[in-house]
């Protein structure tokens, strides 16, 4: 109901409906207009020439009350049918998984004091922020089994961008390999952020749906800036790190970017074991909601002669005056807003809230927890492949080891199994044609903790029936 | 004076790796339900993973008493210049964690999703009405972001033969006032900046018609700009550009001072980046997550990243999709679509306010800005600020007080010190040196600036009866005043290993 | 996995799967078996005699882990189908209503630092709770019009009879007058609550769908006690209460009691303004979701000279050491804890978070907003009325003046109409009979803020398809 | 001392009536989309309704700051005896808020709500499987009101010609150390109580015996008791009472002691209630709500409240119902059915911890009350705790700091300085005077024991050495400490008008 004013000079303002997003009063606004010596708030925009002006008003919807508000986006939800929710069997992954979510996560990380602030600039109004990134930088950096780690990026592709720009920085040269078994998306972006750069991607052929040592000794030379490798890769196999990263490192300044899977990690040899200078991946799966693909939380970590060569934002303890311990902003000269065109790179908001919500997933799972997570995780995704590579017409496209996602080949089209799990509440994979990884009659799948044994068998049956 | 005067009754909060026990969880999984599958000792790593171990309630305590040391808009004033603090309502908040939203997985075939696409579909349109621009990309993940992505178009646009077609405009533009962001965005994008000079606070235009050539593919611009003015020249400064060929970018930092009142499309911007946590309250998370959509003019949406997301079939029955069919488009800027928590919460906002809601949050900011400035700014010297000239700020002000300066405390000390009032400092010495940016935003009542402007005063006053005061503060915060430069001698960056 | 460690002396304890609720390691419950200074938990037992314990596990289902719960409770959320829902309209009422409830509510209350702290006993640990119910006494005594309310009481039904002994004990008298047209589940708490106690109910019977003042003198005499008159009663018809407290007080210490709607009373005249001397129901419509019939909110107010005599907890301003306000429990020399068997009532535990729910939501609906709720409700309601006696074979069973709930004659049975409610996600209303207020053919309707045009009109189509 | 270095922060937070400005508000409802129908002005009021006006954002901070003022178990070690706090796990809250739940009218048809009901009649049988007993009524909404329902129970019982008939059983007899609700409830129900002595800190047997009667309808007792002993002789004191044609009533409220250990229904109870806050951790809210069903055995069954949930047809495909047809049922103890959100609580705590793991619950609440005497008694004296003697405690334990309060200070003065380390009180001066009533509770750490019986030690040193300090305590609290006495004498219990 905008109610309506006329300012002294005539004209109408027409007051607001937005209750949550202007609390002055109309009274009160009038006692601030004369306050400040005007009569109207027209004339505090005196400064915008007229014709900058807009004459009418936008050409939106009207203003929807709260309780309108919930009803359309409960409408527009009931439009969904999510893939992650209880009443479906989710195997769908490709750099996005449906992992167990503890609810202690949301509650904790739902609290005002964190989602409402911003950037610790003011350490002494922000030890809470701080300390939390600490401990973050801290289990990233153990996670990754390397030195230091930032307090977060976007998202996966963009953290796998800065990795490279920033070796191609400190490396000084332009050759960037990257494994074709690297996330298309992951690659897609790369070749954006390379292409007015002077620098050159170089693209490493697969073999069996790995990367073998040979073809880096081959494509490697003088001007390498660094390799990539993703492992476990987009089609879930595992990739030989240590034997690919030895093979890079014959040139010495040539940098190795791992690029893990963070529960896998509790698993499996980490990027640090395995001889990688820089990691940088993907976040999501600890403890972030699936929410159609963002925000999600770009992981960043590398070898500690690195650090200050680091993109983004980076905590470091301190003293008080007193010499009680606290946490601020360090290494600020590396950023945009102290170096400008300089800095190491232009981020500046990251995914704060994000990594605050994997700081609290860590500690919640635990050094057991996660692993007994990572375990499951790989027993179930082999006792579905087992499975499903017994049905006639299904098996898998490579022999490698894996951890909790497979490709397989399949006697149908993998769209016609997708449509057929919507009749039973299965989301059974993703098409790999569609995703630019394989053939139409290829289906991706991967297998959480989440999944049960029954829900797998259910995945068989699907398969099987829709096979004949 | 007494350290535990500082403290809050809880203790200094340990670490969380300090309260580990060993064998501790706060979480138990389900039974493993299927037979186990031999681990290929090859792969598998046989390094500790040196995790907390900590019960639950060890658990919740612990955050607990970070998140009781934390400032934050739900429990303070938060006046920081640029950054738009504003109210985050609870009910954006309790949507934006609906299952239908969150548990949807970013590659399910587009007929599953038809409600969050129609949801960004809607999005996209609004904002780009909003801007008076053609066409919106919801994708990027924040402002800066926002900006590699457009100078990746305005670059596009540049190379294409049957466009642009002057592959030697490399040179960006930039004010001596812009965010840091701008100018690294540039050198990312493989782009040279050069700075602009301003005269009292604007754009010089002389400088300006001096810097454009035939090398210069866009000024990037933040209008308000960065000490919170109105550059009334900003119609020149598109001739300028335009007619030299050149393309003008905002920055639209600041959007949240004109939304609904000046529409960037309607003063002859080709190309900007919105901030949704500046302009439609997406709550900022101690860092983030942000978004930055972009906008742009018919001329350059050939250029936009994949995907985008349609609409076929009818208004009656519309079906809605992700295109990436693009043949010119730069690319893709991330993995799957963008940043859809984010952008959800911005659609609420937007469809709460409605047309008239926001432009009486731009009429607020604006309002409060300019009433926080003359309840202070005999105090506190404003440069651009003189109402008696009927010289007004926009939504933020610069205050540059040089007199209580002179009295020889830092503008460090006042900030802190407006810590033991439970106020958030104001941005400091930016854009230019010494000087304080406040932003006091719309959603604040008078009440609270009321207070924030008494509260200024006081500590005008303290630097004349006490400045010592002032330099040991803060007093009433868990920590004293912080060693910022021993942290960043010897960087500690994580816990060393137990 | 219930890990199993024996004990010295051999025998096994089994330990907890439940690792919500113990925080203990097996490491660490040895250690303390040792400092003090035995060697099973057994051994802290020993003054419970053998034949006191169980020799073996309790029948109960396995433990479920935090996501099996979830599932489980997923199965049984499913098997609702909730009246409350956005995909319904619900004009469900009868004491529990559907009104709007702002986030903010939901938010603010569910902040840990409320939901678990206890009893404020503890002042200055507990100012944020004894402020908000001070905030909350101020609000309830403020909407019925009366001097002082307490801190909560569990609910409707139960605070109606904490009233009625008040009454009994202030007034040393015996007789308890009741309209006929309170609600039903109200005087059968009453009947149970005054069945062993020297005291008498004496019903007044209704005329019309209201009690008149007739009815009230003739019942009146020396021995009553109070007189409870509910407004809107259970027909949803508004009483004179005026003239029935008028009548009532023509016995000198006879005490009145309104049972109030604490919506209505934005609107409606209050308790106070009618001469009522306490004000006692239920506060569920303030914030509060249905949930099934609890936890709700006792609300109970009265005149000051009665202050003495309330039940329940009192929270009081007062100022510490140093001239600071503050606020804390008071005069609990009425209570059980110091009075014993002399204590004006035995009510410990209250309904504290759902008082401060009622407190939130007075403060956000505000002044105006409550006003605005209590208008949408009348005329919705009104709106809806007149247009289901439009339809033929529909009227209203009273001609009184009401305020959000009607009683409708029907030409069929109202369960008939409930039945074919659901195949349209309506819930019509509630059946009469099956509530013990009316007929079969009766069915009660209630409709609040929540509800559009749009679905009242669906209601009418309803009815009107439901008749022939 | 300078009062500030108590306040925290935020200065004193105003009343939410003092943040009022006219014309504000919080919350918008949709524009009404129906005619009007005119008021009967005989009706409507014309008075003012002086409610708050604030806006959202005030809202928010209003709360957000009272929040801060506040002690809670997920921010301190909170061992009030016999009111176990203990954890409340965000599982149990995100589950009770789920649409499917909350949403739910009490008064729909049963086919409607057959999920609901589901959950109820499993609670109510798994209640009965660990109270050893027959039936379980969950309706009561607090300890104090199952006292009252079983109180109820138990007259009609002996006023029933065919069952117990022994109309003149008014007398109920209760141990001097009897909460307060025990007495209070039985003067609700027409009962008389008469005080039996205990010895020891337990029943005296021949007080007992010396009062029991025909007289005597019941005795009510908590066991393991409220001083924190398992009463051993609960076998004789069955005897006692049965063997005299009266009833032995449970007060369940310290059943976490020994909930899976042992049951009541083996130890000679009739008829008990459970506390579901106490035992089964669903959340004081600062106060309530609680629930507090009770348990009986086949001979009282009759006289349960009504409605009764119940089942028919077979486990494959069980029909729920709500069942009213209980002729000899004393009635209605509430409105509707019961504390659903709570009791849904309840049903997830037994789930989650199953047969083990309820066992376990009482073995460690046992064990950790155990190891905290142990650390605290040589200088807080445990008249009921001598490991040296064998001699331990149950869930809680009783101590009576002599010597310390023979220094002069009060108890007072011991429980305000606990406020200044984050640790909430322990119970004070109940069931004896003079007295700390402190339980751990199961759900806390180690670490938290320990540090607990340090600041013990440590305040006993104080008394020896800064005795002052204590009796000014507390210092870091918003508040110091509140003159309760005034508040009695004039009571202030609501803001005067405005
Ligand atoms: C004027 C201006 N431009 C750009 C940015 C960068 O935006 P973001 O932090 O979302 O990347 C900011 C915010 O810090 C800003 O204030
Ligand atoms: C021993 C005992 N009995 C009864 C009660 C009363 O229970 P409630 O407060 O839930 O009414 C309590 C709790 O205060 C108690 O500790």
């Amino acid at each position: 109901m905008g109610n309506c004013c006329h300012g002294r000079r005539g004209q109408t303002q027409i007051r607001s409906p937005a209750v949550n997003y202007v609390q002055i009063t109309e009274e009160q606004r009038l006692q601030m207009l004369d306050r400040i010596g005007v009569d109207s708030v027209d004339q505090l925009y005196a400064t915008l020439p007229p014709q900058c002006l807009l004459g009418h008003p936008l050409d939106l919807p009207p203003a929807q009350s709260e309780l309108q508000l919930q009803n359309s986006l409960h409408r527009l939800g009931a439009a969904n049918r999510p893939a992650g929710s209880p009443d479906l069997a989710c195997f769908l992954g490709a750099g996005a998984y449906d992992h167990f979510i503890p609810a202690t996560v949301n509650s904790l990380t739902a609290k005002g004091e964190f989602v409402t602030a911003y950037t610790p600039y003011q350490a002494e109004a922000s030890q809470g922020a701080l300390q939390a990134f600490f401990e973050f930088q801290t289990q990233i950096a153990r996670l990754t089994g390397l030195d230091v780690a930032n307090a977060s990026l976007y998202e996966g592709a963009t953290a796998v961008a800065e990795a490279v720009l920033m070796a191609i920085s400190v490396s000084a040269r332009r050759h960037v390999l990257v494994g074709e078994t690297l996330h298309p998306h992951y690659r897609q972006v790369l070749e954006s952020y390379l292409s007015d750069l002077p620098a050159e991607l170089v693209p490493l052929a697969q073999t069996g749906g790995r990367i073998d040592e040979q073809t880096v000794r081959d494509a490697l030379d003088g001007d390498t800036a660094c390799l990539v490798i993703q492992s476990p890769n987009v089609y879930g196999q595992i990739e030989d790190w240590s034997a690919l990263f030895a093979a890079a490192h014959k040139q010495d300044r040539t940098l190795t970017i791992a690029v893990p899977n963070p529960i896998a990690c509790a698993l499996l040899k980490r990027p640090g074991d395995c001889g990688a200078d820089i990691a940088a991946g993907e976040g999501q799966p600890l403890g972030i909601p699936l929410q159609y693909g963002g925000p999600y939380l770009g992981l960043f970590a590398a070898r500690r002669h690195l650090m200050r060569k680091l993109p983004g934002r980076l905590v470091g303890q301190t003293v008080d005056g007193d010499g009680r311990r606290g946490f601020c902003l360090t290494l600020q000269t590396r950023e945009q807003h102290i170096r400008g065109a300089k800095a190491t790179s232009n981020v500046c908001t990251n995914q704060g809230l994000l990594a605050l919500r994997a700081t609290v997933y860590l500690s919640a799972m635990g050094k057991q927890g996660l692993r007994d997570a990572a375990l499951q995780c790989y027993h179930k995704a082999h006792y579905a492949a087992s499975k499903i590579t017994a049905l006639d017409g299904y098996q898998l496209a490579h022999d490698g080891p894996f951890f909790h996602e497979f490709m397989v080949d399949c006697p149908v089209y993998a769209q016609s199994i997708i449509d057929a799990g919507r009749q039973r509440d299965i989301a059974p994979g993703i098409d790999c044609a569609k995703l630019g990884i394989g053939n139409e009659n290829q289906l991706l799948i991967a297998v959480t903790e989440k999944r049960t044994a029954g829900q797998i068998d259910q995945l068989c049956a699907l398969l099987q029936e829709t096979n004949c | 004076m007494d350290s535990s005067n500082r403290r809050q009754h809880d203790d200094d909060v340990p670490l969380i790796f300090e309260r580990s026990a060993p064998g501790a969880k706060a979480v138990d999984l389900p039974e493993l339900d299927v037979p186990e599958t031999p681990l290929p000792d090859a792969v598998i790593s046989d390094q500790p993973l040196d995790l907390p171990e900590v019960g639950p309630l060890d658990l919740v305590r612990h955050y607990t008493h970070l998140a009781a040391r934390n400032f934050s808009v739900d429990g303070n004033f938060y006046p920081l210049g640029s950054c738009t603090m504003k109210f985050n309502p609870p009910i954006n908040e309790a949507v934006a964690s609906w299952p239908a939203f969150i548990d949807v997985h970013p590659l399910q075939p587009d007929e599953d999703v038809q409600g969050t696409l129609a949801l960004l579909y809607e999005l996209r349109n609004w904002l780009a009405e909003i801007a008076g621009l053609d066409e919106v990309c919801l994708q990027p993940c924040a402002g800066a972001h926002g900006e590699y992505t457009a100078l990746k178009m305005i670059r596009a646009y540049f190379t294409d033969p049957k466009a642009g077609n002057a592959p030697q405009r490399r040179v960006v533009l930039a004010p001596d006032t812009a965010h840091g962001t701008n100018l690294a965005s540039c050198t990312m994008c493989g782009a040279n900046v050069v700075t602009v000079a301003s005269k009292d606070g604007l754009v010089d235009l002389d400088d300006l018609r001096r810097l454009v050539n035939d090398e210069t593919a866009a000024m990037m611009i933040t209008n308000p700009n960065t000490s919170g003015q109105f550059d009334g020249q900003i119609g020149d400064i598109a001739d300028i550009l335009h007619a030299a060929g050149a393309l003008l970018y905002l920055d639209g930092a600041n959007m949240n001072a004109i939304v609904g009142v000046s529409r960037p499309g309607d003063f002859g911007v080709d190309i900007m980046h919105y901030n949704t946590h500046k302009t439609f309250s997406t709550p900022h998370g101690c860092g983030g997550p942000g978004a930055g959509p972009i906008a742009v003019r018919q001329f350059l949406r050939a250029y936009l990243p994949v995907p985008q997301v349609e609409m076929r079939g009818n208004r009656s029955n519309p079906v809605y999709y992700l295109d990436y069919d693009r043949p010119q488009s730069i690319g893709r800027v991330r993995s799957f679509f963008g940043q859809f928590g984010v952008l959800l919460r911005c659609w609420a906002y937007i469809a709460a306010c409605g047309p008239d809601g926001l432009r009486d949050v731009a009429h607020t900011a604006v309002l409060n800005a300019n009433y926080l400035a003359t309840l202070m700014h005999d105090r506190f010297e404003l440069p651009y600020f003189d109402p008696g000239q009927k010289r007004f700020c926009a939504h933020e002000y610069v205050s540059v007080p040089k007199t209580l300066l002179a009295q020889g405390v830092t503008l460090i000390d006042i900030a802190k010190r407006l810590i033991d009032f439970g106020i958030h400092p104001p941005t400091m010495h930016w854009p230019v040196h010494d000087c304080l940016m406040i932003e006091p935003t719309e959603t604040e009542s008078k009440a609270t600036l009321d207070r924030f402007a008494q509260v200024m005063l006081t500590i005008a006053e303290e630097i004349r009866s006490d400045a010592n005061h002032l330099r040991q503060a803060p007093h009433k915060a868990p920590v004293a005043r912080l060693d910022e430069v021993a942290a960043a001698r010897v960087p500690v960056l994580t816990v060393a290993p137990s």
